[in-house]
């Protein structure tokens, strides 16, 4: 176990893969001489040179679909997009290529392609550069989706995602990227897709935290506990495609409650999907409706107190699950 | 106006096999064409009748191990390079021996064994990953090219310009060739492309020009086979324009209000398929009676394709989650979210053979549910 | 009243606007001389010529970016983008731009422009031209989302939708182009956003049906009606954003149970957010859990047996609604 | 080197109206770049020092009647066309009266009075939007240029090719200018793009090209000017490259190891705005007393909109959902979806006076349910 940021852990992983398979390659903007953008591929041009680490040109739907047609033709590209926002651009070579071609060629082809890029609000970046869109990816056959939230699953689900023989969004965190934590050693401490994370035990309510607030919920179940003497379950599910559901439902089995946290819009989000299957699968199970804690319904808006109150913090998951418990916080303290 | 260097016949037999295999693709559209009226082949399809020289000159002037990648419009494409009709027939009709196993139609042809690497139906898709499998090409030190074509109206998509300026800056072996048949959809070029040499669009991106008589396979192979060469040796794109035109609609819906009759016409006295019959007929390489057999054999191997793909089964309902996924060792949980609705009911006034049966619901869900350990918790869908 | 198709009322809306307010321009991929993919503008070209009436090169994400600039300084563009498959190209302008400038420019902007396009299955087109991508529109705040099902609204909602201040994204299916109905005449008959339309008054359980499945939804419940003697209630709440949630609720609490009958696939979807919500507010009004009929979670294959049952039919909402009621069908006689 | 067709000083009012403001321009800028370093400024700031010549003669070349839009890189091409240093600093504070009420930041400007087009945080996003004001000029036959500026990495997007197609084919009255500051981020003009010289970038594209010194303002403004009238007189297209550095880092997180500190320094030697003033000195325009008093007023006018901007307050957390939509009378429903979660707490540790009051569930759902008739269920958030 070494400790490291959740960025050296993405830096490890890359360059472990780098080394122990020669098809993988990575290409983005920025990444080699800059170092990228928020410096995860640090020191990899040097070590691998300009075959294997590749800066390219402002394109991002092409850089994707050079990836993709590298990934058909045997390499294991590793494509960085520097935010997810542009990701936006790059919507054709992801969903109508990406995610299709293994099916539409009847299975002749396979793209093992990993997209990698940072999402999420709180650098006050504004309405163009803050989006959390991993629910809009969920939503496409053909891909895998992959949220890491702490450095030991960003180094071991990378490594997963690069290995995989399906294309995968990887989707990193911006606030997540200076984080600390305990690292298994070891090439191959590999952390499988499809298996949720249980970061907290408990038996009275369950809290499914999405990318970053997979971290805020587990704060939230800290409160909890010691100011409301409630046990709040803290599930990651690490990965939304695969998903673990068994996980998850097993937990609201138990606990008969649940609340979903996640940074990205309310409206058809991670959360509205949860909330939607298990209200499926465990209707009967449920004390009290699954509450969701999401972003706004906005635009992320630049000034400070403004994107402060535009994405989730501890005390209002604190208070979504005090509701599911028909306890309710008086405004204002809720702090 | 063309850029060839040397326009000479190849030896006969080889030039025999071109206009054989131009023959085929012709009578394989055309037949595709009468079994799309008939309802045995449905979606969109894009036939290639007037474009043969373009496609069996340029797919000539590749090695075995060169890579093509077309477009939506890529029967002839397939053909070329060696699929056979039965397959690519029975892929129109949406049958298991399709070449993709009536997942993708007429407009998703693809064969990895020859090297097609497809059929794309998104325009100007298909750019970005022709320089992705040249640069695998390259990386691995391999000497192949890629030829990728693509229509004049693909030309004004954003990829060209990103995928150009990509590929000449990593100095990758690809042909781009941008066959130009005057149209996008009802679109004539100069009505969508504001400088419509097109031969010149790649310049300001760093790739360099050449134009080939896209009606004349001879004029077609010369120009593409020196560029394919420069581009082995050299390892840069080049963007070669092929002057054609399709003699049918953009696809069977077409009902070709853009253009005149008389316009149709004047190309049609330059039908590629003819005039190279008429080329090998005045060198002595074949007679009359010859080009006679190469027609008959063209049209009973169609025949033999329509007898397959109609005799191919239509794909099992069961399979419709097959390929979504390579399912691998280190992924479990749910792959798909299936909803309450059972797929066990077809169309209404559908004939209930294609019934999926119960054991769709389980794929869906927990793909590797079977080969995992019972430790973990299953829902009842897994 | 008048009877006509769905395409035609859609060609009567842009013809009228065409004619009541100058600043309206159409744009898009062969709308002019071609007359239209399929035809809605067949005719517009000649009685208003080329400067109202623009074909543009193939250039998905710029078409719309031009209508954005447009309608920043005084026009009303309408750009058809030939099938929703290609807004996947246009993605950055439709959600960092378009959805985005009224609110990052502190308001003093506006762009009233309308993104028309079609949607759907049923026609073979395969994998890369069958998409319904109404549920990744829906998440994005800033962007109104319009799902007509019938003539009528087909007409009333986009004539609403070019005389709206916002940005809208108007969603065509292409099996109903052909499809009659009556409507209403008169310039100003508008179709007011945000009001749901009651398809089929009922008692017994809640259908609400989003785009062409609105259709479906309304053969389903005659036969649930003729063969089950259930009253279903069929809710086409005809704009996704504004979302007439109130209605569907109201109906909800009276039927106390739902189904969700949509085209697209599952994860995410339109279905997965209503049932959110309607779980959230009506949790206790529910006597079974919310029933999702959706397309199958797969790219859509072209074999016609196989695209027949990758997306809902009648017999698929009529067992989701029987099941509301604990009875379930048995296989194979669904039909 | 440049296409300056003249290369003359304006008269000495406006020539020491373009000095003053360069000198606002860079003030603003060191002044900005001081309050992100004490955290007064937020997100990314991405100072234009260095591109004030290239900034000012071209703005300066369009009639107030004329559009100009810009990049993330934008407070210079709202100073130039007026817009008071106290709104765009108080933009960056992230406050009421900044220019966007603070929803926008640094990356996010806009004038809409001043004609200030924005602001745009996407690389190349702004190209289209440029076409479509100047379609939305043409069509009302009005005699409007617009100025579109991006960077040089910004011309590998795929909407550089596409809109510039789009523009020549329908002679929009657009003049795109490339300022080419040598980088794209850390990656140098020759690792991105293939063709370096990049007036030349829209040959292929029907767009002529032209160059001009983006370190002098006059050549700038000589070049630009041209262009300019003759894009409003024959209502086509032109692509203007101006060659300039810029002295600081892409952005304030920039550790610059991409470059030599011995380029800068050589690019530093010709500073456009000591350079212009040397111009003016040598010219009798000014002299060197005025020169200071240039730079003084600058400096206190900064300081007067680093206490506008302090002394502003911040947005209402109740304005968190005004301008999302604009509101109208022909729907009504919920136009934003609000979830159980309370907007009435900060972030952990924050300051709770910015806690939102309890109306926001009201605004944020059914939007005109006030305005409605009573008629229609209307649910409990609603
Ligand atoms: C991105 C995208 N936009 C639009 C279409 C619809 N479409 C299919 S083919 C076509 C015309 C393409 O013309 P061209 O590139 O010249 O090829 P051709 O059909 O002439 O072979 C169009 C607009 C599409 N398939 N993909
Ligand atoms: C679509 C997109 N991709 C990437 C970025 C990140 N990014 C911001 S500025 C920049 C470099 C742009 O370089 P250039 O166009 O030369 O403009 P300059 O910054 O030099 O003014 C990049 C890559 C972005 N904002 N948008
Ligand atoms: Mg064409
Ligand atoms: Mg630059």
């Amino acid at each position: 176990m070494a400790e490291m940021r959740y960025r050296e852990a993405l830096g490890a992983a890359l360059r472990e893969e780098l080394r122990r398979d020669e098809r993988v390659v990575l290409m983005g903007e920025d990444i080699g001489v800059f170092g990228g953008a928020f410096k995860v591929t640090e020191g990899l041009l040097d070590e691998f040179g300009e075959k294997r680490v590749r800066d390219t040109p402002i394109s991002e739907n092409t850089i994707v679909g050079v990836g993709v047609g590298a990934a058909m033709t045997g390499l294991r590209p590793v494509v960085e997009l520097m935010t997810i926002n542009f990701a936006l651009l790059a919507f054709d070579q992801i969903v109508n290529h990406a995610a299709h071609i293994h099916y539409m060629f009847g299975g002749q082809a396979r793209v093992p392609l990993v997209v990698r890029m940072p999402q999420g609000a709180g650098h006050q970046l504004g309405p163009t550069h803050s989006h959390c869109l991993e629910a809009m990816f969920l939503q496409v056959p053909g891909l895998l989706v992959a949220v890491p939230s702490t450095p030991a699953d960003a180094k071991g689900m990378l490594k997963t995602a690069i290995r995989d023989e399906n294309p995968v969004i990887f989707i990193e965190h911006e606030s997540l990227y200076g984080v600390r934590g305990e690292v298994p050693d070891g090439e191959d401490e590999l952390v499988r897709f499809g298996v949720a994370r249980i970061a907290r035990e408990g038996s009275d309510v369950t809290i499914v935290g999405i990318s970053r607030m997979a971290q805020t919920a587990e704060r939230a179940a800290a409160t909890l506990s010691a100011e409301h003497g409630i046990e709040a379950e803290v599930i990651d599910p690490r990965t939304l495609r695969p998903l673990d559901l068994d996980t998850i439902l097993a937990s609201v089995r138990r606990t008969n409650r649940c609340v979903i946290v996640e940074e990205g819009w309310p409206h058809g989000g991670v959360g509205a999907n949860l909330a939607a299957l298990i209200g499926e699968q465990a209707f009967d199970d449920l004390d009290a409706p699954v509450q969701r804690v999401t972003g706004a319904d906005v635009p992320m808006p630049y000034s400070k107190p403004l994107e402060d109150i535009a994405y989730p913090h501890e005390p209002q998951v604190v208070a979504a699950a005090l509701t599911t418990f028909g306890r309710s916080v008086p405004t204002g303290a809720a702090r | 106006m063309t850029d060839s260097p040397q326009r000479s016949l190849p030896p006969p037999d080889q030039a025999r096999e071109w206009l054989e295999t131009m023959t085929l693709i012709r009578r394989f559209e055309e037949r595709a064409g009468e079994m799309y009226a008939r309802a045995k082949i449905g979606g969109f399809l894009h036939l290639s009748i007037g474009e043969e020289a373009t496609i069996v000159g340029s797919a000539r002037a590749l090695r075995e191990e060169d890579y093509l990648i077309s477009t939506y419009r890529s029967h002839g494409h397939a053909l070329v390079r060696g699929t056979p009709p039965e397959n690519v027939m029975a892929e129109l009709f949406g049958r298991v021996d399709g070449c993709c196993h009536g997942r993708g139609g007429s407009m998703h042809i693809f064969d990895a064994s020859r090297r097609f690497m497809g059929g794309y139906g998104i325009v100007g898709g298909n750019l970005p990953i022709a320089a992705g499998i040249a640069l695998a090409s390259d990386y691995s030190g391999r000497d192949e090219v890629t030829l990728c074509t693509f229509g004049d109206g693909a030309s004004n998509q954003g990829t060209f310009g990103e995928t150009l300026n990509l590929a000449a800056l990593w100095r990758l072996p690809v042909v781009f060739m941008v066959t130009n048949n005057q149209f996008g959809m009802g679109t004539s070029l100069s009505r969508h492309s504001a400088v419509t040499d097109l031969r010149r669009k790649g310049e300001s991106l760093g790739v360099p020009g050449m134009r080939c008589d896209g009606m004349d396979v001879l004029d077609t192979h010369a120009v593409v086979s020196a560029a394919v060469e420069q581009v082995r040796a050299e390892r840069r794109p080049v963007l070669i324009e092929a002057i054609t035109y399709r003699f049918r609609g953009h696809s069977m819906a077409d009902p070709e209000s853009y253009r005149s009759k008389d316009e149709v016409a004047a190309w049609r006295e330059r039908d590629p398929v003819p005039s190279f019959g008429k080329v090998l007929l005045d060198a002595g390489v074949v007679d009359e009676s010859s080009l006679a057999e190469i027609d008959a054999a063209a049209m009973a191997r169609i025949d033999a394709a329509v007898t397959f793909a109609e005799g191919s089964p239509f794909p099992d309902a069961g399979s419709l989650y097959d390929d979504v996924y390579v399912l691998g060792e280190s992924s479990r949980g749910w792959y798909s979210v299936e909803t309450t609705e059972e797929r066990s009911a077809g169309a209404e006034g559908e004939d209930p053979t294609h019934a999926a049966n119960d054991e769709i619901s389980q794929q869906l869900t927990s793909a590797l549910a079977a080969g995992e350990d019972g430790g973990e918790p299953s829902g009842a869908a897994g």
